[in-house]
């Protein structure tokens, strides 16, 4: 369409959705060779935002300018034509398609209406090797993990090479390595001249990427900083309106039993290749396991075979000394195993139930929930009264869609499901992906809570601080084997690194 | 907000009457004198009211397994067939035992026509289940294999033996005893206390799905199978539940077909009741108690339609015409009452083109 | 028996079988293309109706076969298009759409029969087409290459659809519409753009089938003369797993067992022909019970495409 | 067409001052069957015709489902007609239930036997001139082959397939009948396509019955030197190249009587036979095709429906 971003402005932007005014009257300006941040809490309004610039959605009010001129963007296309580009927060991949062929979706073909792939292929290595977020352009998205789809996001925004490229949430599933040549990518990206739009939770992120920091909160615009006036702390004021609590926690050691044993665990991923090749484990009441590692190793399949959604090729698990390697996930659930799951609105909850049908998910036949097969509401109602209100889940009433709250309230949901029924080992994967830091910082002390109670926690996650910060012992995975378990003590950013890398710190030695 | 819905809905037929008129004016009939006929003959008569819930009580019933069904994540396209199978396993059974005494003819009887559409209904449920046989292809087959073992058995074993003596060999069963017909609620109309039970029934399934931890695990695995696998739900066994439970349903409307309305099982006895009851279960919002107004208005359409044609005799295709427009116009308005904000951002859309070409 | 009964039987099924295919494929190959891009047509038999009889009614006046089986094309895609603007423009139910879309094609083909056509009429009707040279090879050639044209139109239009969808920018977007819209959209292609070719695209086939029944195999139209064929071609679908192939692997195996029982009742093998004409659809689902392999069925059928809601 | 009636109340005022006969006619399929609910159309039509304003007429079509069925006929009774014919044989326990309650109005429904006060069962003996089309069929089959296309086993296509198949066996000369259904009244598709294999399996000959068989018809018209026989009513008009000889139902006669019997008090009770015997039934040659029957099978065909009349064949359909 028209030349080159050298300005873009969004001014007076109000967005109103049923029930919310998601942006209220928000100005924001980004010029070429510069990052801008956006910053706020689950719900501030920010991905509304970009999605208004991006054309999803129409805002009711305001205008954007490119340049200084008006323009109307009504379509992603128009977005696309105008040389806007945009990283969404969910994933925008169509899962039996191949990489490329997501990559090529809506691109002219070289060969006209004839579909090319070896060009768009050899592209998605090239900008690979580039920008370090390489992926096999041959693969299924539904093969890849979630860190790899993420990548498959950033190269489908940067194979179209926009002037203006907007990142929502781009490192929430990424490894820390990965989030760290993102951000070199990025500068690269400005210093040619371009300009990005970056929203992130992590806040040392923002420190270190953006050139400004433009903070939402409630649809209102709260504040604006240069980087480099401001810091981690600051910005934090800033978006929850008070001061991050410090967090620390003491890690101690265990003896005894381990109240689950996990014991040569082999089992498959869904293409029926080996996920987990011989894995043994143990964690102890009131005790934290942090497992590291790259997402895609065999994380997501441990806890799906230990709470039985996934059959066991070979090996056992033990809850309690009792096994229960091929047991239904419903004798597992009544055996004392608690479950917080990666995907929060789709496994861990039913989006269309309302709250407290959620809150009761697992516990709807039990005693005082149900009288033979009738439900008893006043109980149970009561009970998710107390629920809502002890884990300040955010709602305006019991019944309100679950798929309607926040992913922090959703995790908050989860949590007090998971926590009041006094599991004997709760399994938390990521538990804390996509929060802000006040709903990941509540996560934290629920999870301490909870092994101060005595349940042995399972901690699955890639935010190596957050592993090192909450854990007594931490093993790392790679490959569908342990690399190594070790005290927290002994576990340093640099040693974690490279045995989530597949290195063993000597192998490195003798290397090196 | 309701006074905007009735607004919608009312403007929605008057658009598809306006289209069907002017097919009825094709036809050279008086489209005023037609659609009086249709919109008043369901309700302005004994005949008419009496003949419309007759209607009702077999989509009733039907509808409400579809809801079943449909809110458990299966899409049961094969009421037709269900039905077919209740009418012929109650008109067997009550034929087989005609001298037992009513008290205990007439619940086996019930029993057995709900059991055999259930367990009809379930073939599809377990293999779906079981072994992933998609629904739809297996209850369409599987109501192609109903009508087909409906009349094998309507004229083999258990014809009327009289059509044998005389040898005109109709194709339907002896009429069934007396001591099992359902008690006509007005006399000289073939109203039975069948609409009673569908009644009944819809308040006890929804009781059962929204108040009992059957219903609500039926519903979690059709709302979020996944989380509901994760919660210790078997999702097989309730997706299989939910068939079983919307083939009993289908085979009572067949059950109450035969000792209803005709008191035999007979050649061609579902009026296309399994289809139309998907129409009005989703119409109905796939909810039990409004899916009772949306039958009875679906069986006043389908009764009014043929009373205009009888009125002002026109083809009868012009039915299916109009029947097929309101539908059309109905579903489509819904737009308009759940999204009106739609209507501002067209418009705006429109005018901002409109803008761009001048 | 002798040799060349048994080989007139043979060479008679299969022959038959590939005819009866025919209007199944047509049909399930339309709506595999509804469904690829989200939208559950379950107006097929409507639309077959409707391209039963103006295939019918424009053969009759103009004497042409040609023309008849191109006003049926173009009335599928008009009925195609009005599913569209009900189901994706006004974002309606989507099975109560087709069922009143069904319901309309019944009505409205049988009220303009009645209206226009005076009584049952004939017409010309196609003929069957030997392509010369295949036609002639023994066996092979009676089987397969003596049909009407239609018929071979329609298994071309197997390996040809399959190259759309697989081997096209275009396909590559429709394969993706039905999974995941919202991806299609924020790459700048249109959703509402994609679903209404197809649904239109759809129309047609269906549309041509309907007309292969009137134009093709009776040469005549008569009330609900598709009875419940557009059903069997929505299940056929999902047998096929919205692939062609599948799809012309399901339409053979029913067909072929449709064939299989009438020469066998034909013969006068002694049982209830019950059993028989419940064969085709006992073995359809017995197959679908065999196989194996994960399905992946486009994920948004069924659901209207809204901005921002997430799947 | 029929007119839309006032409110059933006042009918009766209205009835008084006119002499007019009001029939209601209810069918199964639509009027342009060329089959069974067409040929019953036809002769009602007629008959009004011919009344000169005497007749009013009001017709369902359509109404293959019983409770449709139901409706109708209840309605048209509530609304004073004075005949009712429910055309289908599956309308018989309709009648039956409806017919006690208004005692003053004439119903007619068949195929069927079972009569009521007022109730009159029609029952063409279609076995009649099936039996003597079987020997025509057999007589004339060079394949030695003839081919039924069966509807649904049952009711009239019951009659008229064994009439036939004995009409075959009588004819001699080793000549086999086939026999197949597409289990369904209304499947012309698929009566075309058995038809077809028929003729693929040899059959130069065809027959059957039902509204599905012009579908049967159409195909035989695309084989030369095959020929279909019809029945219920003259089908040559479908394909005149094909269809050989019809046996044709003359409802005009039967309707006529009712209405006779009516004027004389008899509002029901009887038992009303088609047969050659009362010149109800009648076989027609296609006059185009005539010519093709040798004169010596004419001779055996016309001497079997002479036999048939005058009550010396019997055919049994045991
Ligand atoms: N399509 C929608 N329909 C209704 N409400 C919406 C929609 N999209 C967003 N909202 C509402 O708008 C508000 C802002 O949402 P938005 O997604 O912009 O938050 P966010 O700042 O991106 O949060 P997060 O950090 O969790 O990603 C929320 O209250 C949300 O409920
Ligand atoms: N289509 C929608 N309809 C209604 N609410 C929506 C919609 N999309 C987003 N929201 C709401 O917007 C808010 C922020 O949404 P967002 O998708 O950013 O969630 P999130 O908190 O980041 O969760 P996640 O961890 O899943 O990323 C939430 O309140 C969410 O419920
Ligand atoms: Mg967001
Ligand atoms: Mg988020």
């Amino acid at each position: 369409m028209s030349a080159r971003i050298q300005k873009l402005e969004m001014r007076g932007i109000v967005k109103r959705f049923p029930g919310v005014l998601s942006n209220d009257h928000v100005n924001i300006e980004v010029s070429a060779g510069e990052v801008l941040a956006l910053l706020g809490e689950n719900g501030a309004g920010k991905t509304t935002l970009m999605n208004i610039l991006y054309g999803l959605y129409q805002a009711d009010a305001g205008e954007i300018l490119i340049n200084g001129e008006p323009v109307q963007i009504d379509s992603p296309r128009m977005a696309i034509d105008c040389g806007i580009g945009m990283v969404h927060q969910h994933f925008m991949l169509v899962p039996t398609l191949t990489v490329s062929e997501n990559v090529a979706l809506g691109l002219p073909s070289e060969k006209g209406a004839l579909l090319d792939l070896e060009p768009v292929s050899r592209r998605i290595v090239e900008i690979g090797a580039t920008y370090g977020v390489s992926v096999n352009p041959d693969a299924y998205v539904w093969q890849l993990s979630v860190g790899e789809q993420q990548r498959v996001e950033i190269i489908k925004a940067l194979y179209r090479g926009a002037d203006l490229l907007v990142m929502d949430e781009p490192t929430a599933v990424l490894t820390p390595q990965e989030a760290q040549d993102l951000i070199v990518l990025l500068r690269t990206m400005v210093a040619q001249g371009r300009s990005v739009i970056i929203i992130s939770h992590k806040l040392h992120e923002v420190m270190a990427v953006s050139d400004r920091v433009v903070v939402l909160r409630d649809g209102k615009k709260a504040g604006e900083v240069a980087t480099g006036d401001t810091n981690p702390e600051e910005l934090a004021r800033m978006m929850v309106g008070r001061d991050a609590r410090p967090f620390s926690r003491e890690a101690r050691q265990f003896d005894g039993d381990c109240v689950l044993c996990v014991e040569e665990l082999c089992v498959n991923n869904n293409m029926g290749t080996p996920a987990l090749r011989g894995i043994s484990l143990g964690v102890h009441p009131g005790e934290i396991l942090g497992i590291a590692g790259v997402s895609g190793n065999g994380q997501k399949e441990f806890a799906e075979a230990i709470s039985g959604l996934r059959t066991v090729e070979s090996g056992k698990v033990l809850l309690s000394g009792q096994e229960i390697t091929h047991c239904t996930p419903k004798q597992i659930i009544d055996k004392g195993l608690g479950f917080i799951p990666e995907d929060r609105l789709h496994v861990g909850t039913i989006p269309s139930f309302q709250i407290w049908e959620n809150l009761l998910l697992k516990d709807h036949a039990e005693k005082p929930f149900a009288r033979g097969v009738l439900l008893s509401e006043k109980t149970i109602r009561a009970h998710s009264e107390k629920l809502v209100a002890d884990y300040g889940i955010k709602t305006p009433d019991l019944e309100t869609q679950t798929g309607k709250l926040s992913g922090g309230n959703i995790q908050r949901l989860i949590l007090a499901r998971e926590i009041t029924r006094q599991p004997k080992v709760l399994v938390a994967a990521y538990p804390t992906r996509g929060l802000d830091i006040g709903a990941a910082e509540y996560v934290h002390e629920m999870l301490v809570q909870a092994s101060r109670e005595g349940m042995g926690v399972i901690l699955i996650s890639e935010e190596l601080d957050e592993v090192q910060k909450l854990s007594d012992r931490i093993a790392v995975f790679f490959d569908g084997r342990i690399m190594q378990v070790l005290p927290v003590a002994q576990a340093d950013e640099k040693t974690l690194g490279l045995l989530m890398a597949g290195l063993t710190p000597d192998n490195q030695a003798t290397a090196g | 907000m309701k006074g905007r819905t009735f607004f919608v809905l009312l403007a929605a037929l008057v658009g598809a009457l306006a289209i069907g008129a002017l097919f009825i004016l094709l036809a050279k009939s008086d489209p005023i004198r037609a659609y009086k006929v249709m919109l008043t003959g369901p309700f302005s008569s004994s005949f008419g009211f009496t003949e419309t819930l007759v209607r009702t009580t077999p989509l009733l019933l039907t509808g409400l397994g579809i809801i079943i069904s449909f809110r458990c994540g299966v899409l049961n396209i094969g009421g037709e067939g269900q039905i077919l199978i209740g009418a012929i396993a109650s008109a067997g059974v009550a034929l087989a035992m005609p001298n037992l005494p009513g008290v205990v003819l007439f619940p086996l009887v019930l029993l057995a026509g709900a059991l055999a559409g259930g367990l009809w209904g379930a073939i599809a449920g377990v293999l779906k289940a079981r072994l992933n046989v998609n629904e739809i292809l297996s209850t369409v087959m599987l109501n192609q294999i109903a009508a087909q073992l409906y009349l094998l058995l309507i004229r083999g074993i258990l014809i009327d033996p009289q059509e044998v003596t005389y040898g005109t060999g109709v194709p339907q069963t002896a009429l069934v005893t007396d001591v099992v017909w359902m008690t006509r609620l007005i006399p000289g109309s073939r109203l039975s206390t069948g609409f009673i039970l569908a009644i009944v029934l819809a308040i006890a399934v929804y009781y059962l799905l929204m108040h009992t931890t059957i219903g609500y695990r039926l519903r979690a695995v059709g709302a979020g199978p996944q989380a509901a696998r994760y919660a210790g739900i078997n999702v097989p066994f309730y997706m299989a539940l939910s068939m079983f439970l919307a083939g009993a349903l289908a085979g009572l409307a067949g059950t109450v077909e035969v000792l209803g309305v005709h008191h035999r099982a007979l050649e061609d006895i579902s009026a296309g009741y399994g289809f139309s009851a998907i129409v009005a279960a989703l119409f109905g919002r796939l909810h039990p108690i409004g899916i009772i107004p949306a039958s009875m208005l679906f069986g006043a359409l389908i009764l009014g339609a043929d009373m205009m044609q009888r009125a002002v005799s026109i083809p009868a295709a012009i039915v299916m015409v109009i029947q097929g427009f309101v539908i059309l116009f109905v579903v489509a308005s819904d737009v308009f009452i759940r999204r009106p904000e739609l209507f501002g951002q067209w418009k705006s859309k429109w005018s901002r083109r409109s803008g761009e070409v001048s | 028996m002798t040799e060349g009964l048994e080989q007139g039987i043979l060479i008679g099924m299969i022959a038959t079988g590939i005819r009866l295919a025919t209007p199944y494929l047509l049909a399930a190959l339309g709506e595999m293309l509804s469904q690829r891009s989200g939208v559950f047509n379950l107006g097929l038999e409507g639309i077959m109706l409707m391209g039963a009889f103006s295939g019918f009614y424009i053969t009759y006046v103009s004497q042409s076969p040609l023309l008849g089986l191109l006003a049926a094309i173009v009335t599928g895609g008009l009925m195609g298009m009005l599913m569209a603007f009900v189901s994706v423009t006004l974002q309606a139910e989507q099975g109560i759409s087709g069922i009143g879309l069904s319901m309309l094609g019944w009505g409205l083909s049988g009220l303009f029969f009645r209206l226009y056509v005076d009584g049952i009429q004939s017409i010309a009707g196609l003929k069957a087409w030997k392509i010369p040279g295949l036609g002639d090879i023994p066996i092979i050639g009676p089987m397969f290459f003596s049909h009407h044209f239609i018929v071979y139109f329609a298994f071309l239009l197997v390996p040809l659809l399959w190259f759309v969808l697989f081997r096209t920018t275009w396909g590559l977007s429709v394969r993706a519409v039905g999974m995941t819209p919202q991806a299609v959209d924020t790459m700048g292609v249109s959703v509402s753009g994609l679903r209404y070719q197809c649904l239109i695209l759809g129309g047609m086939l269906a549309g041509l089938a309907g007309a292969t029944l009137t134009v093709a195999n009776t040469h005549m139209f008569a009330d609900n003369i598709t009875a419940g064929r557009g059903f069997i071609a929505i299940a056929l679908v999902y047998f096929g797993r919205w692939s062609p192939w599948g799809i012309l692997a399901g339409s053979l195996l029913f067909s072929m067992a449709d064939s299989f029982q009438l020469w066998v009742q034909v013969l006068g093998i002694n049982f209830p022909y019950e059993m028989a004409v419940m064969l085709p659809y006992i073995v359809t689902i017995i197959a679908l019970m065999i196989s194996f392999g994960r399905v992946w069925p486009p994920a948004a059928l069924g659901k209207p495409y809204e901005r921002g809601v997430r799947g | 067409g029929g007119d839309s009636k006032p409110a059933p109340a006042k009918t009766e005022a209205l009835k008084a001052q006119s002499n007019k006969i009001k029939i209601a006619l209810v069918l199964p399929s639509t009027v342009d069957d060329m089959a069974w609910a067409q040929s019953m159309y036809e002769a009602v039509k007629k008959i009004q015709t011919d009344s000169k304003g005497e007749i009013e007429l009001a017709v369902s079509e359509r109404m293959g489902k019983p409770v449709d069925a139901g409706a109708a006929i209840r309605q048209y009774a509530t609304q004073g007609f004075d005949i009712i014919i429910a055309h289908g044989a599956q309308y018989q326990s309709v009648v039956k239930e409806i017919a006690p309650e208004f005692p003053k109005i004439t119903f007619a429904y068949g195929t069927g036997f079972q009569t009521g006060p007022n109730i009159f069962a029609y029952d063409p003996q279609a076995q009649e001139g099936a039996y003597v089309m079987g020997i025509l069929a057999a007589k004339m089959s060079k394949s030695k082959i003839v081919g039924i296309v069966g509807p649904v086993e049952a009711g009239d296509a019951i009659k008229y397939n064994k009439g036939f198949m004995q009409g075959v066996a009588a004819a001699g000369g080793d000549v086999k009948t086939r026999i197949a259904y597409t289990g369904s009244f209304n499947e012309i598709v698929k009566a075309g396509e058995i038809a077809k294999t028929h003729m693929d399996a040899g059959a130069d000959f065809l027959t059957g019955s039902s509204q599905q068989a012009v579908g049967a018809i159409k195909a035989v018209a695309g084989k030369p030197g095959t020929y279909w026989l019809s029945t219920d009513m003259d089908q040559s008009k479908v394909s005149p190249d094909a269809v050989l000889a019809s046996q044709v139902y003359n409802w005009e006669k039967v309707l006529g009587k009712i209405l006779e019997l009516r004027k004389k008090g008899t509002l029901g009770g009887q038992h009303l036979t088609l047969s050659f015997a009362d010149g109800m039934l009648e076989l027609k040659y296609n006059p185009k095709l005539e010519a093709k029957i040798p004169a010596d099978v004419k001779a055996a065909v016309e001497k079997a429906k002479k036999d048939i009349a005058a009550g010396t064949l019997k055919i049994e359909l045991k």
